[in-house]
């Protein structure tokens, strides 16, 4: 069992043109959060409230101004193999095929040829891709492409799982296929899983605990507990948990908890 | 450079042809049209001879050179002899280019020390004028190959140069941070992420190079070159001897053209995904 | 009527610099006069052909070259028959024998290279066995320094470099003697000649009058003279350097011209023999039977009657 | 361009500085640095007569030589006289290929008729070594200023053609049926939609171009010129006045330094937008 | 009253690398559609299925391989400033400011630099962004750009609007404001509107009429009238429409009939 530990963290981009002047803009300010290997904690919040900051943090792609970051107790000084990330648009490498994706980090370690070919086939599998092996990645449709990202961060057999986001761009059934197949994965691989997610549905459904960021600077607004994904995974129909009474009161929860942040931008 | 936005032809991208009745007619056809065309004007002008033959001689008669240099021969060797030296030091210069310039553009994209240094370097090189260090070449490198090897590179290094720092600069930060977030160390993310992202950059470097040599090869050839397209060029021109120089003129033409078609294959095969992106 | 006169020079250190510089070609001839530079006699007979120029100056070698293609060209006056000015110096070798197998480097196609070979046909050596490099003067005194050449068929100030560390085997005095003479000359567009016969008459003049300036008394054009400092600034020699440099050719005056050595015979045959030479070497593809019409007294003749 | 990735530094991009005590040096700094070096082992060099002062004067003969450049001047010109010579002719030959090479490129980039026409004259053009067409060039334009300007232009002619061909093909799709969907005519959309766009790839262009005509500044003022730094620096070179020489490459790659920044600086006020698509 | 009619619409694009062998890819066929002025249409269908092309159409970009489309009877052309799109990832002119991107289409027609700058200004002050006219395009935030971009399409007063999921990437309230300025939007400017979107709660609360679209290839599988809109436009709480039991029962209706069609890509 690892957690990763964020302890007291805050983050200001560095003043640039365009910023407003004064200073540097806080964007995270007294952040303090535990995620453990088996939760999924999915984080709402409004456009720019630092969501993504947020991740790139525990990803080690930028370090905070204040505070720390650990994994086991042990400081993190950067990306490292115990945290993969899938990026929203998908950031697989177009020189590689789709085998080849989800082998890099395999190959990164030294892992001999075969070796990875196997076990790249062995999770492309597992994610429904069997036959895409020798597909270019360009030829895949965007749930494809998204699938082979979160099998090239399972090679890596990281500790933690970083999504930003990662069904961003899908129509609403493959969307929900999906989250089915997050859920899964998660089960299988015991990763501490960080989700993105613009979707009050989809934080509910997957999420094991559901973090509220707040904008302005971001700040952790709310933090509850959720159980359905548990419910999803013991077979329940997606449909009856969204029915259920239970998730309507926390969906109008959270949706509360988002709108009631300040305004600023959308006016209209 | 493969994708084209034909402006004046997008509706008729997809289904049935609107306007248009005949398939119009491919690149290739076209462009054999214009070659056909400029050779018949030059026909023309010299069978009225609006130009003095020493000055422009007939596309007969320079097929008449060509065959001779063929066969017989100018300045002492044949032009076989003459493409072969040429092509030896243009693929020389090409390598020692590539073997300095990728290094190098690799420096200059991603440290800011490598750019401190290399940067005023390549923007000091980068205008000087052939002829005027044809001197300095030679105090430095002497008189033979390594002279001509070392004038032509110097006109590649700074297209190979920049353009793979501007590859290596161009690279997705996505793609960087996803290597090191699966365990790269910065030497894996420079081998396996940053060199792959610049390499279509980088053939097209190489292209550009190979034009820049081609345009140096007879300032190159000046130095005691005993054979060699210039040389051949060089030596025709001194003695008024049109024809020759034409020919050598068409026959450079043809063979960088030939070389930038292989490029551009090579390109295709290899790269395949740099239209993808 | 308003004449303008094209006129190609070479950056070479002679008498007619001085009326250059001072004007007098424009008062002599009542032309305006574009004076343009050239490197080199080919570049000279291209643009005389284009019609771009009226007068060029030329070496031997190229006027040989453009008379053998029939170019519209004619040979007015004799500037200096090359004597000391080009020479071949050479570094540890002794004897012609000598240069076997070494590395002699000459501008090729120039007056230099003419006399190289012409020499080495006198010495009997086969100059497939000397291993001659083109090189232009510049690199040839970089490839000398460097130690990458043997020896060097060139002319100063370069020749001058050479001897410094090397001895001269043979000057292009020896090689006129020997049957191979080499010169510059001015020459003009026939079609110019032949519309503005005045204007090449009165050039010639003023050149022939420059000459003999120079002929009366050579060592007045020392290194601090007024001569020496026009020379220095139209060609970019250093000042110092000129009174030697104008020692290396032998000026004929505009009496000598006409005379059965120069115009009257003597440039007829070297051109024929020249070109000959090319011929054989397979460097132009014919010579003619005939090259007086490329070489006319009348110029010298009616500038000897000019007086002003 | 102006984006870079810098590779060894990713982690300190934002927040605190992680593993750097004090500020990095200035690239700037770095690259004055650098000059500087290079300076000191130029001057070591010549002090110990490492080679000789006829091939390398040292720096502070250099200087002198530039100080009389511009007090007395060579060859019948001072330096003023002859970099303004020069700069005309780089200019108006920047202007000639600008006024061909647009329109040119632009056929390139939107018709297939363009394409099939121009192509195989720019790739025939591309390669040519200026020495060779030197000939035909006083033959068909004479010897005056235009002799000059178009051996520069048409070194910087294929640059200018292939960077806005580029430009104009990399414009957006959704722009161009954006303009269309507005109301915009053929022409509109070429004024109003593909030529901004393609003005940064353009600039690129004129960056290069402006790098191609400094080397063939010596070769084309080789012919018939009175003043213009290859001139001097040509002369000079027959007499071995090596100063001048040092001194007039100096000068060009001076010039060629500032004309490079002054075209970045524009760059960044003309299309400041052109960082952020 | 302006009408767009689709008749007897079919589309294939040619073959190409990649494609199945054998012949082009049928796309679309047998679409036979009609929209007046005073509707909204929304068009909601799985990814592939031809949302896009049925756009492209419309708006003249390409050609039907068989069929016309029509305004109003006259057959179109190609593109026209009768029907404006706006494009899911904004293509505004980077090199032109808000203002002069709003502009845009004025300058088109002719319109002198004083008169379109007024009327930019009424049109940017109409989408909330009364002060954002100066400020280059890419200090804007994603919603602003949006925003921009439908009132360059208001510019050109078009007879239709053709709208590829504008709503794409906002977070909840975002969106949910955006919707409402839609609606109010479509409703002032009398143009006929076709909204491609991925939400069938978005299709449900802005269609007049909703269009579902099955894939391989692309037919209109359903056609359904709703009357939502005119709810949220005469003042009714969204939250208040979305769990009438009319709204609920056509979602779930409308999600049966998206997951009815026949299975391709995602097979996990
Ligand atoms: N590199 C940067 N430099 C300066 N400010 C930045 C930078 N990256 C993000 N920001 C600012 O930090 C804030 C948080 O950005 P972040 O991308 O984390 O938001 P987010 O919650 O992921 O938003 P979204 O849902 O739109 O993706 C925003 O105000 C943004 O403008
Ligand atoms: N230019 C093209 N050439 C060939 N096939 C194409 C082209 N554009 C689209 N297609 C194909 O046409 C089909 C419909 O594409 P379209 O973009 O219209 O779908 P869509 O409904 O908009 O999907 P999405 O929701 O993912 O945007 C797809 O199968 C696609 O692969
Ligand atoms: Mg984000
Ligand atoms: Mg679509």
């Amino acid at each position: 069992m690892s957690i990763l530990t964020f302890r007291n963290v805050s983050l200001r981009y560095p003043q640039r043109a365009g910023n407003r002047p004064g200073g540097d803009v806080p964007v995270l300010e007294g952040i303090d959060l535990q995620i453990a290997s088996d939760e999924l904690v999915a984080v709402i919040g409004r456009s720019g409230a630092g969501k993504t900051s947020l991740l790139n943090l525990a990803a080690g792609f930028i370090a905070p101004t204040t505070g720390t970051i650990a994994v086991d107790g042990v400081p993190i000084q950067g990306p490292g193999a115990d945290r993969a990330v899938v990026f929203q648009d998908d950031a697989l490498y177009p020189w590689l095929n789709a085998r080849d994706n989800v082998a890099f980090p395999l190959k990164l370690k030294g892992v001999p040829v075969a070796a990875r070919r196997e076990r790249a086939d062995k999770l492309l599998e597992k994610v429904g891709l069997a036959e895409a092996g020798d597909r270019p990645i360009w030829e895949l449709s965007g749930g494809m492409r998204q699938r082979v990202g979160i099998a090239r961060a399972l090679a890596a057999e990281p500790r933690f799982l970083l999504l930003d986001e990662p069904l961003g761009a899908l129509d609403a059934l493959t969307r929900s296929r999906m989250q089915e197949f997050i859920l899964r994965i998660k089960a299988e691989s015991g990763a501490g899983t960080i989700l993105i997610t613009h979707s009050i549905d989809e934080a509910l459904l997957l999420g094991t605990r559901i973090i509220v960021l707040s904008p302005n600077p971001g700040r952790l607004s709310a933090e509850i507990e959720a159980g359905f994904s548990a419910e999803v995974l013991s077979g329940a129909s997606v449909a009856a948990v969204k029915a259920s009474p239970l998730f309507k009161r926390m969906h109008a929860g959270l949706t509360g908890l988002i709108h009631a942040a300040p305004d600023d931008e959308v006016a209209a | 450079m493969t994708l084209s936005t034909e402006i004046a032809t997008l509706p008729q991208q997809a289904g049935r042809e609107r306007s248009r009745p005949a398939r119009p007619l491919p690149v290739a056809a076209i462009s054999t049209l214009t070659v056909a065309a400029i050779l018949g004007l030059w026909s023309l002008a010299s069978a009225y001879t609006l130009v003095s033959p020493v000055f422009l001689p007939s596309p007969r008669q320079v097929v008449l050179a060509l065959y001779n240099l063929a066969v017989k021969g100018f300045v002492d060797a044949t032009l076989a002899e003459h493409v072969g030296a040429s092509l030896i030091r243009i693929f020389g210069a090409l390598l020692a280019s590539i073997a300095i310039g990728i290094p190098a553009g690799i420096a200059i994209g991603t440290s800011r020390v490598g750019r401190g240094i290399l940067d005023p370097v390549v923007e000091f090189l980068r205008p000087l004028p052939p002829l005027a260090y044809l001197p300095l070449v030679i105090i430095w490198v002497g008189i033979g190959e390594a002279s001509k090897i070392t004038v032509i590179a110097l006109s590649m290094l700074p297209s190979i140069i920049l353009s793979t720092s501007a590859g290596v600069r161009s690279v997705s930060k996505d793609h960087v941070n996803a290597a090191r977030s699966l365990g790269a160390s910065k030497g894996q993310v420079l081998a396996e992420v940053v060199l792959p992202s610049a390499v279509p950059s980088i053939l097209t470097g190489i292209r550009i190079a190979l034009g820049a040599g081609w345009t140096t090869l007879v300032a190159a050839e000046l130095v005691a070159a005993s054979s060699g397209i210039g040389f051949m060029i060089q030596s025709a021109a001194q003695f008024l001897v049109t024809d020759i120089v034409i020919a050598g003129i068409v026959v450079i033409a043809l063979i960088a053209i030939l070389l930038e078609y292989l490029a551009r294959q090579i390109e295709r095969r290899l790269v395949p995904w740099a239209s993808h992106r | 009527e308003d004449v303008t006169l094209n006129i190609g020079y070479q950056p070479i250190v002679e008498p007619s610099r001085v009326p250059q510089a001072d004007g007098t070609y424009e008062k002599a001839t009542g032309a305006k006069i574009n004076w343009q530079k050239f490197d080199g006699g080919a570049d000279v007979i291209a643009a005389i052909a284009s019609g771009a120029l009226d007068i060029g100056y030329v070496g031997s070698s190229p006027l040989a070259a453009a008379a053998s293609r029939e170019l519209p060209i004619e040979t007015i006056f004799v500037v200096g028959l090359i004597s000391e000015a080009e020479a071949l110096a050479v570094r540890s070798i002794d004897t012609p024998e000598g240069l076997a197998g070494k590395k002699i480097a000459t501008p090729f196609v120039s007056t230099a290279h003419y006399s190289l070979l012409t020499a080495l046909k006198h010495w009997n050596v086969d100059p497939r066995s000397v291993e001659i490099l083109n090189l232009r003067p510049p690199e040839i005194a970089a490839a000398w320094e460097r130690g990458d050449i043997d020896g060097a068929y060139v002319w100063d100030p370069v020749l001058a470099e050479l001897k410094k560390s090397g001895k001269v085997l043979a000057t292009s005095a020896d090689v006129a003697e020997w049957g191979g003479p080499t010169f510059d000359a001015w020459i003009v567009s026939r079609k110019f000649a032949e519309a503005h016969p005045d204007v090449v008459t009165a050039f010639v003049k003023v050149t022939g009058d420059a000459t003999a300036a120079y002929r009366a008394n050579p060592d007045a054009w020392n290194a601090s003279s007024a001569e020496a400092e026009k020379i220095a600034r139209l060609t970019g020699a250093k000042q110092d350097e000129v009174p030697a440099l104008l020692k290396g050719y032998i000026f004929p005056t505009l009496e000598e011209q006409a005379g059965e050595a120069l115009l009257g015979g003597g440039t007829v045959k070297a051109v024929a023999d020249t070109s000959a030479f090319l011929l054989e070497q397979g460097k132009i593809p014919a010579a003619l039977s005939d090259y007086s019409p490329y070489v006319s007294t009348r110029w010298v003749t009616d500038a000897t009657k000019l007086a002003y």
